[in-house]
């Protein structure tokens, strides 16, 4: 039998949150060095996982399938293809480093143990292959990251967390009616009721009234998560109260499985209404991509700015998604990762103002590139990925996105690029008000970056350049899969993918 | 003769034991003695056995008077336990309504 | 009109064995009693062992019983006044179980409030045969006679707390409030007793099988009827609007007591109301399928936004037991949409799974609360909560898992029986409720969330550090290991007791 | 000759209940309520239920009642209740809704289903002797005959419910042991 | 030599990471010293590569495609990172190479004693490597790298010194203006892939005939949208002046000499695309950089800051390049991108040493009398002033001669506009030179004022800005020789590029034009000196020219206002209609929860009537609805 190297990814770092919760509180660096093991390990098998992976293979790889609750047709079915890879390879990444390098401050152990939790809840949620899997673990993400805002937040946490938790509950309140009636009406198919993904996506014709409905059930969910315009309201909240290892897997990861889960469960499972829904999608998200963009223009917490860079960042995302082309898809996915880099690093680097100085009020800092221009420089490289300039990571993403989306949203994508002009807008005005001009009192002291940091952000800006100047090997493991979805798509929806004639005659 | 020539049906029963039924909820909403409080839930089970054993005539049917056996039983046990409960309420407080046991609320 | 002979007397004969785990609780509550009479007080502990061991006792009875019905198939006991069946097995395994849990909690609290004796105990074995037979009724007049043993055995228990003055109001509330809807049950019993010519359930679809009613408002009488068994049911489940007494009554009762009467009673009730309306009452299906749902839907939104409000965490879990009651009427909404139909549906296992996950579920909370609430029983506010992820993080944490699994969160077994009766509903197209029930789910969490962050977020008070300490005594332990260990098993591998649920 | 028994009997019944509801005082209820025990055992009498008219008045008239003025006794709890005032404006019309529609409701359906016929075959009222006569205890042995066959288990159960009432009052009678202090402050000290 | 053509680029990169890691530690000077070596090593790479393409034939030398690596690959569509090595690109890199080379030397100079002298370099070899990756690109994408690159450059140029809150927000204009711009850019971009399946400029110019006419012109005015954010010209040119605050070397090479030409090298780049849309997209083009020139030239005039005068002159000059391109006379664009290069660069130079002689002084009003006390920055100015004013036989003559030539072609409007312009400039150069080096020595009342200590006297700059300077000075005079239009041989620029952008043909009678052009040019200068030389006229500067014709002030104004406004509107709604509507959801919730709670109250008959109210409600459905009805 093949070494379930899935189902370890996702238990190891459920076995390092136990260990962490069993060890006695009086051996701090104990519990600190197995959680960072832990999470060490699991980033080893990601890594490992994605060197495994065949690349130009457009199937799931490493499947593995075990019974569950077979009564319900529910099975432990998980898989990895080049839509989920990254996301997996990100979040191994991601947690040791944050584990490592954030320092929560107090009640290290409880905090690692939600830590280590929440890796696997995410892990979980990207290589399920089961739409009963894939809902616990979507789910029970938010009580790990309800707890590390409640917990380790900051003034407002608890309203904050409480509006993060219930908001995505709703969500996903409608989408547990969606995946029960999905797999309930694909019975007719499949002649028993499974909820398995690949068999229901495979064989499962909704009519089109009835897949529409499953569809915004599904999609409600994913657009809290993501979080798409008009349901984007707890971001902001959330990010702004979280501690910063809990920002950082938010932006980083949490936020993917909105964007991952329209495109695995709402484009594979719906295609026909997928392709129905797509002007009230594309509209949103460009409106999403203006709106947050605007608001993060006018915020005077540099947190919540990042925050609702998000917002406009993800609706991007959601465009390439929607726009349902090769380029623009591939784009999404890949912008997934990039946006997980850099608006993580982002949130470190936020973080890391916090710590010395205790705010994050724009109006109360000033002048910081005088005094610490390594840590302005490297601010500067994670802002310049963020705005999207070329050679960095989060150009590509975002260029075949647009580009993509142009032959099939054209209208959309020329609104949708002025975004981009914004980007500029909102993070260069608040660098400026931030890094430039002379520090005042107050911000005269301010620390350089520290070797440690620095070690914690070198991962970051190494991603950021290398992503932005080779993205050829990630874009060669997203894009057959990403093909084939759309190949499904075309079969099962009047849908056709434009080809480019040359020359439009 | 009115009285020799027209026999009360079933239904005149039922509809005298509804009657009963409804003086006894009207009864419990609108004493606050509890212990008259518990005699209108003893008139409400009166209508009830009335009906009962109305419908054991209808039906020829015994079990309907078995069944009000019962009914009496259960309603002694509720006194029992009931006036238990009430005398230890009054002990502590006494000449209390029921609207004066209203702590518990909200 | 038919004749009897008056020849010599043949009772109907009795299945002894079958009937066992009701004789093995009936026989504890008399030992219980009379040896506590005889003897001097026992020893600590003795009189909640003793008890346990009854329901385990029971419980294992159970098993077998559960095999022989598997092999043999079910049947009806002691003239057909009881079903055995696995549901009325369930049923037992479940209320004993929360014997066994609820003395558990019981027997610490009683000694802490200078209550210590046998009675709530022999009292608690006794409501259980009350609630068994509740769910194996095949005749309305036993179910309603189960329906008052319950009843007055948790009016007593209800009021027992005699050093507290609420305690004594809650039990009044319930005595009078359970006496006026049980006087409404008895009337449904006595209008269907009228219209179908007897109480039996096998009869009264016998005689609706071959003679339905064919003149409009014929039926008239068992209409009014199941609607005044569904008020004495409703009641009993506490289903908006005749809810009003359990967020009095919870709040007022003993902890324990509470526990008990949150599982137990809602099992018990619950089963009764899958019997009445699927085995005795399906050809009305149609005409009560309409009530339930907006009685589930009323219930639903109506317990978990009044529980918004809440600060005192015994009445903020009464009112999370409404909305779970809610839930729960969404699975007899769904099993009411086959009723009657060879293929059953899976309306009715999902209640039962659902009882029976709830009834684990609740006790462990109250028995965390029990243990919150101090001596004198009355710290239960949310500040009373206040910092106990610091001081008791064992403790915290049991009741973090509680209260999720109460939310539904995945991999507790609250999610199962959520998943479990969602699941039923979206089966029969009930799509609109099962909706409502996941958004009023979203609306309770918030309530779960405020419980929480009063242990492990809220800072302490002044004052706080002055409070008496939260005990956690050994058997309290115990009950809540197995309650936390039977929430996470559930919910990680469900699959056994789905398969089990009948 | 029924007609006038019914007449009588149902004032009676009618009678008593409003005297229940409508006296002041609690003994007057408690004899008020006599009058509609009475009154029920004779329209048992008329519903040939003659063994359970007379249990009817031994039990409700002679041992409830008896109960519920021995309470009142030994409470002390009989001062009168001023009926006049009702703290609750809206409570006497919805009780005024509520019984009209209950009554009326109740009553309509008895009406429209008066012609309704069930499928099922009664037992009997009377045990008839051997050849088909009536017995001058008929009626008791029916019962007696229902109550230990198909209604045995009712029955027993009736004894788990008299347990119950039993301990029950065991329990809630006995006093608090000397030097325990009751709880009675309502206000919650950390609610 | 051509196989190293991505040595070209490479080199300043190394530069880059090498300041980067080890920049500090090499410090002042050497830092300086080494990028310089870099961006000139560069060079000759360049020159190599020139003469290998110059070696080839004419059609050989337009499909030298060398890939480096695949970059962005996805379907369809297949970017490489690949470099074009034609003509036009080449002749670009070797003046961005060769002018790069000279200013990165300068800025040793210049920017000695600064405290972040390596940053400096660290930034200008960066910019070197972005702006040949611009121009050495293969297809649109690639450009589009060096071309948000050079933005980026420009932007942490800009704001080099940071302290100071002009030079910052000037920093953060360029970049999001420069963005609006990049918007068009990227159009054109996705127009073209649309159309064509491809980014690769062979691609697009080779499928150029088969396009549709509204898909060319819709390339053509997107990437004109993109030309007019980098290359200033109306009505996005408002950053170029403010762009001033950066440090002279950065002005001469970043926004007079290299990047602002990129978008008319893009134009050129995709000259065929161009050819084929619709007549008026070129006509667009041409009107809105003769009106740019003659804009700017006019604000030109009132200005006393010494650089701002170059700015509007760069953002005028500009103009001209368009007014070219929309002629169809690409050659002539480049050629005056090529002269303007060598006597812009060399003014901006020569402004850099005169600000550094009179220590930081900018204002022109506080200068003059300089050319005894700077003779080599004085005479180098006075090559570049002629140059620019259009004299023979300076570089600036004949590139102007070939665009008005070219205007007179299209339109005599625009001819005219253009002659206008010529004037305009060489009144304004005139009058610029005059303030600066002629008249009586003002700043001595400046330091005064500035309570200055110890000996202030202007001073000449060291060699390594002198020699800059003097190479620049020889290039700006004998420039035009690479394309003397006497006859087709010696048009070299104009043959060497043919391949690449065609050739304008022309039958308008050459010599009548140039006399009118060089008649307008001494016609200016003659003026210029009447006025503040001899002060024959009083000078007329109006207020409003100095403004700008405050231009920038209401796009200010309206950014302030207005747009403002609408912004905190959008986060108004977003904290209070949508947010507020979540938050109103969670009050109802608590609301109504108030309300039930009410009817929770504690008493028993309450709870009583509500249950049988529910009885009641039951019954009616049961009996009524069901049964009766």
């Amino acid at each position: 039998m093949q070494f379930p190297i899935l189902t370890m990814l996702v238990l190891s770092p459920v076995v390092g949150a136990l260990l962490v919760a069993v060890i006695s509180k009086r051996q701090p660096d104990l519990v600190k060095v197995t959680a960072l093991l832990s999470s060490v390990l699991t980033g080893g098998l990601a890594l490992w996982v994605l060197f495994a992976f065949k690349s130009h293979d457009d199937g799931f790889q490493f499947a593995s399938q075990h019974q569950w609750i077979t009564t319900w047709g529910i099975s432990w079915h998980l898989g990895v293809d080049g839509i989920s890879i990254f996301m997996v390879v990100l979040t191994g990444v991601l947690f040791p480093l944050v584990i490592a390098g954030i320092d929560p401050h107090h009640d290290h152990k409880r905090y690692l143990s939600w830590m280590l939790l929440l890796e696997a809840g995410v892990l979980g949620s990207f290589v399920s292959l089961d739409l009963f899997l894939f809902f616990v673990f979507f789910e029970i993400v938010l009580v790990p990251m309800y707890f590390l805002i409640g917990g380790w937040g900051y003034d407002d946490r608890v309203n904050a967390a409480t509006k993060f938790f219930l908001f995505t509950m709703v969500g996903s309140a409608f989408m547990l009616v969606g995946i029960i009636a999905t797999a309930v009406i694909a019975k007719a198919d499949n002649g028993h009721v499974t909820f398995d993904l690949i068999k229901i996506a495979e064989s499962g014709s909704f009519g089109a009234g009835t897949g529409r409905w499953l569809f915004f059930s599904f999609a409600v969910a994913f657009a809290v998560k993501v979080p798409l315009f008009p349901l984007h309201t707890w971001l902001p909240d959330a990010h702004t109260q979280a501690p910063t290892g809990g920002s950082v897997i938010l932006a980083g990861v949490m936020l993917k499985l909105g964007t991952y889960g329209l495109l695995r469960f709402g484009v594979y499972l719906f295609p026909e209404a997928a392709v129905w829904a797509r002007p009230l999608m594309l509209t949103l998200a460009t409106i999403g991509i203006l709106w947050g963009a605007i608001a993060a223009t006018m915020q005077t917490d540099l947190k919540r700015l990042v925050a609702y860079s998000s917002v406009a960042h993800l609706g991007f995302i959601v465009l390439g998604t929607f726009a349902l082309t090769s380029q623009a898809i591939t784009g999404g996915v890949l912008q997934n990762v990039n946006h997980g880099i850099s608006t993580g690093a982002l949130f470190i680097l936020v973080g890391m103002i916090y710590e010395r100085r205790h705010t994050r009020e724009i109006s109360k800092l000033k002048g910081l590139q005088k005094v610490a221009p390594v840590f302005a420089g490297v601010f500067t490289l994670v802002m310049l990925s963020s705005i999207g300039v070329p050679g960095l990571n989060g150009f590509v993403g975002e260029f075949l996105i647009l580009i993509g989306s142009f032959a099939t949203a054209r209208w959309w994508v020329m609104v949708a690029a002025v975004g981009v002009i914004l980007a500029a807008l909102y993070l260069l005005w608040a660098y400026q008000r931030v890094f430039h001009g002379e520090p005042d009192e107050d911000n005269k002291s301010f620390p350089e970056l520290k070797w440690k940091e620095g070690m914690l952000l070198l991962p970051f800006a190494a991603i950021i350049v290398f992503a932005g100047v080779y993205p050829k090997p990630m874009l060669d493991r997203i894009q057959p899969a990403v093909d084939k979805l759309l190949v499904h798509v075309e079969q099962h929806s009047d849908w056709h993918v434009p080809t480019v004639e040359k020359g439009d005659g | 003769m009115i009285i020799a020539t027209v026999a009360p049906t079933t239904t005149w029963y039922l509809i005298l034991a509804a009657m009963l039924f409804s003086i006894g909820t009207v009864g419990v909403l609108v004493r606050r003695n509890p212990l008259v409080l518990f005699m209108c839930i003893e008139l409400m089970l009166n209508a009830v056995n009335l009906t009962f054993v109305a419908m054991a005539r209808k039906l020829g049917d015994i079990g309907g008077q078995t069944t009000v056996f019962f009914v009496l039983v259960v309603a002694a046990a509720e006194v029992v336990v009931g006036l238990g409960i009430i005398v230890a309420i009054l002990r502590r407080k006494p000449n209390a309504t029921t609207d004066d046991l209203a702590e518990l609320k909200g | 009109m038919g004749v009897l002979a008056a020849d010599t007397l043949q009772g109907p004969s009795v299945d002894w064995f079958a009937l066992s785990p009701i004789f093995v609780l009936l026989g504890g509550a008399m030992v219980l009693l009379v040896a506590a009479a005889l003897t001097p007080r026992w020893p600590k502990r003795w009189y909640a062992l003793f008890t346990a061991k009854i329901a385990v006792a029971s419980v294992v009875l159970c098993f077998f019983l559960w095999h022989r019905i598997s092999t043999k198939g079910p049947s009806t006991l002691v003239g057909d006044a009881l079903h055995f069946d696995k549901m009325a097995i369930w049923v037992t395994i479940t209320i004993c179980v929360a014997v066994f849990l609820a003395a558990l909690v019981t027997d610490d609290y009683l000694r802490r409030e200078g209550l210590d004796g046998p009675e709530i105990y022999a009292l608690y074995m006794l409501a259980a045969i009350g609630g068994i037979v509740m769910g194996s009724a095949n005749d309305l007049i036993v179910m309603f006679l189960g329906l008052e043993i319950l009843s007055i055995a948790l009016y007593v228990m209800a009021a027992s707390h005699r050093k507290r003055i609420k305690s004594q109001e809650a039990g009044i509330k319930y005595f009078v409030l359970g006496g006026f809807s049980s006087a409404f049950f008895l009337y449904g019993v006595a209008l269907i007793y009228g219209g179908a010519g007897s109480t039996n359930f096998t009869k009264i679809l016998l005689a609706f099988n071959t003679n339905v009613p064919a003149q409009k408002g014929h039926d008239a009488l068992i209409l009014a009827g199941v609607a005044l068994l569904i008020v004495g049911l409703a009641f009993k489940v506490a289903a908006v609007p005749f809810h009003f007494w359990a967020p009095d009554v919870y709040e007022g009762a003993p902890t324990p007591v509470t526990a008990f009467m949150a599982s137990a009673a809602k099992a018990a009730a619950f089963a009764a109301m899958l019997r009445v309306l699927l085995e005795a009452l399906p050809h009305w299906s149609a005409d009560y399928r309409p009530v339930i749902w907006t009685l589930g839907v009323i219930t639903l939104v109506g317990g978990s936004v009044m529980a918004v409000v809440q600060t005192n965490v015994k009445r903020m879990l009464a009112f999370s037991s409404i909305s779970h009651a809610g839930f729960m009427l969404v699975g007899v909404e769904a099993a009411a949409h086959t009723a009657g139909l060879p293929d059953a549906g899976d309306g009715r296992s999902a209640v039962l799974l659902y009882t029976m996950i709830y009834a684990v579920l609740v006790i462990g909370t109250f028995g965390v609360v029990t243990a919150v609430s101090r001596t004198g029983d009355d710290a239960t506010g949310l500040a009373a909560f206040r910092g106990l992820g610091r001081n008791r993080p064992v403790l915290a944490m049991a009741m973090t898992v509680l209260l999720l699994a109460q939310a539904g969160v995945p991999l507790t077994s609250g999610f199962i029986a959520k998943f479990g009766v969602i699941r039923a509903a979206v089966e029969v197209h009930s799509y609109a409720i099962a909706i409502v029930a996941m958004i009023a789910a979203v609306i309770a969490a918030y309530l779960y969330l405020r419980i929480m962050i009063s242990m492990w977020v809220s800072e302490p008070e002044s004052g706080d550090d002055t409070r008496e300490r939260v005990r956690v005594p050994s058997f309290l332990a115990v009950a809540l290991t197995l309650s936390v260990g039977f929430t996470l098993v559930v919910g990680i591998f469900p699959e056994w007791l789905i398969r089990l649920a009948p | 000759m029924e007609l006038f028994v019914f007449v009588v009997a149902g004032a009676m019944v009618l009678g008593g209940a409003v005297g229940v509801i409508l006296s002041k005082h609690p003994v007057h209820a408690a004899l008020s309520l006599i009058l509609t025990l009475f009154g029920v055992a004779v329209l048992f009498v008329a519903q040939e239920a003659n063994f359970l008219a007379a249990v009817q008045v031994i039990v409700y008239a002679g041992a409830i009642v008896v109960l519920f003025l021995f309470v009142i006794m030994l409470l002390g709890v009989d001062n009168s209740e001023n009926l006049r005032i009702e703290p609750f404006k809206v409570q006497r019309p919805i009780a005024a809704v509520v019984g009209a529609g209950l009554f009326g409701l109740i009553s309509a359906a008895a009406i429209v289903a008066r012609g309704a016929k069930t499928g099922l075959q009664g037992s009997g009222l009377e045990v008839t002797g051997p050849d088909g006569s009536k017995l001058h205890d008929g009626n008791i042995k029916a019962l007696a005959r229902d109550l230990f066959s198909d209604h045995v288990l009712a029955f027993e159960l009736t004894s788990v419910l008299l347990v119950i009432a039993v301990v029950g009052t065991v329990l809630l009678a006995r006093k608090p042991r000397k030097g325990e202090q009751t709880v009675d402050t309502g206000a919650g000290a950390l609610g | 030599m051509l196989d190293v053509v991505w040595l070209i680029p490479a080199l300043p990169l190394a530069g880059f990471l090498v300041i980067l890691l080890f920049g500090r530690k090499m410090g002042d000077p050497k830092a300086g010293y080494f990028a310089t070596a870099m961006v000139g090593a560069s060079f000759v790479v360049t020159v190599g590569v020139f003469l290998d393409l110059m070696s080839r034939s004419a059609e050989a030398r337009t499909d030298q495609v060398k890939t480096l690596f695949s970059w962005v690959t996805v379907g369809s569509l297949h970017i490489d990172l690949a470099f074009l090595a034609d003509p036009l690109s080449l002749t670009m890199c070797l003046f961005v190479t060769g002018i790069g080379a000279l200013i990165h030397l300068y800025a040793v100079g210049y920017m000695h004693g600064d405290p972040r002298f390596s940053k400096f370099f660290l930034y200008l070899n960066l910019f070197a490597f972005s702006m040949l990756m611009l121009v050495l690109g293969s297809n649109m994408l690639v450009t589009f790298l060096g071309w948000e690159g050079v933005g980026t450059c420009s932007y942490l140029l800009i704001s080099f010194w940071h302290e100071r809150d002009s030079a910052a927000t000037a920093g953060k204009k360029a970049f999001i203006t420069n963005r609006v711009g990049d918007w068009g850019f990227m159009m054109a971009m996705f127009f073209a892939f649309w159309a064509v399946g491809s980014l690769d400029y062979l691609h697009i110019n080779e499928a150029a005939g088969t396009l549709s006419t509204t898909t060319a012109t819709a390339i053509a005015l997107f990437a004109f949208v993109g030309a007019c954010g980098k290359s200033a010209q109306l009505p996005l040119y408002l950053w170029l002046p403010d762009a001033m605050e950066g440090p002279t070397p950065v002005s001469a090479l970043i926004h007079a000499a290299t990047m602002v030409t990129a978008g008319v090298y893009l134009m050129c780049r995709i000259s065929p695309v161009l050819n084929v849309a619709s007549s008026y997209a070129p006509t667009v083009i041409a009107i809105v950089g003769a009106a740019t020139a003659f804009y700017a030239a006019m604000v030109a005039l009132a200005q006393n800051d010494i650089k701002k005068v170059l700015a509007y002159s760069t953002v005028s000059q500009l103009g001209y390049m368009f007014l070219a391109v929309g002629s169809g006379a690409y050659t002539a664009a480049i050629f005056h991108m090529v002269t303007h290069a060598f006597f812009k660069a060399l003014l901006f130079l020569g402004a850099g040493s005169v600000i550094h002689g009179v220590h930081n002084e900018q204002d022109m009003r506080r200068m003059g009398a300089l050319r005894k006390l700077m003779p080599i920055t004085f005479g180098t100015f006075i090559v570049g002033w002629l140059a620019i004013a259009g004299v023979p036989p300076f570089s600036g003559f004949w590139s102007k001669d070939d665009i008005l030539l070219a205007a007179w072609d299209k339109s005599p409007v625009l001819w005219a506009v253009g002659l206008v312009t010529a004037l305009l400039t060489a009144f304004y150069m005139t009058r610029q030179v005059i303030m600066v080096f002629y008249g009586e020595a003002r700043w001595h009342d400046a330091h005064e004022e500035h309570g200055a200590h110890g000996d202030m006297e202007p001073h000449e700059s060291p060699w390594t800005m002198a020699l800059p300077l003097i190479v620049l000075a020889v290039l700006a005079f004998a420039g035009g020789i690479i394309n003397l239009p006497f006859k087709a041989s010696t048009e070299r620029l104009a043959l060497w590029l043919e391949p690449v952008v065609g050739v304008h043909d022309s039958t308008t009678a050459k010599v009548p034009f140039a006399l009118i052009a060089v008649a307008g040019s001494l016609i200016g200068i003659g003026v210029a000196f009447a006025i503040y030389y001899y002060k024959r006229i009083k000078p007329v500067e109006p207020k409003i020219l100095a403004d700008a014709w405050g231009y920038d002030r209401a796009v200010s104004a309206f950014m302030g206002g207005p747009g403002r406004a609408s912004f905190d509107a959008v986060a108004w709604a977003d904290a209070n209609i949508i947010d507020g509507a979540v938050k109103g959801a969670g009050q109802l919730v608590q609301e109504s929860a108030g309300q039930a709670r009410k009817v929770q109250s504690g008493n028993v008959r309450n709870y009583a009537a509500a249950l049988g109210i529910g009885v009641v409600l039951l019954l009616a459905w049961f009996v009524v609805f069901r049964g009766m009805l």
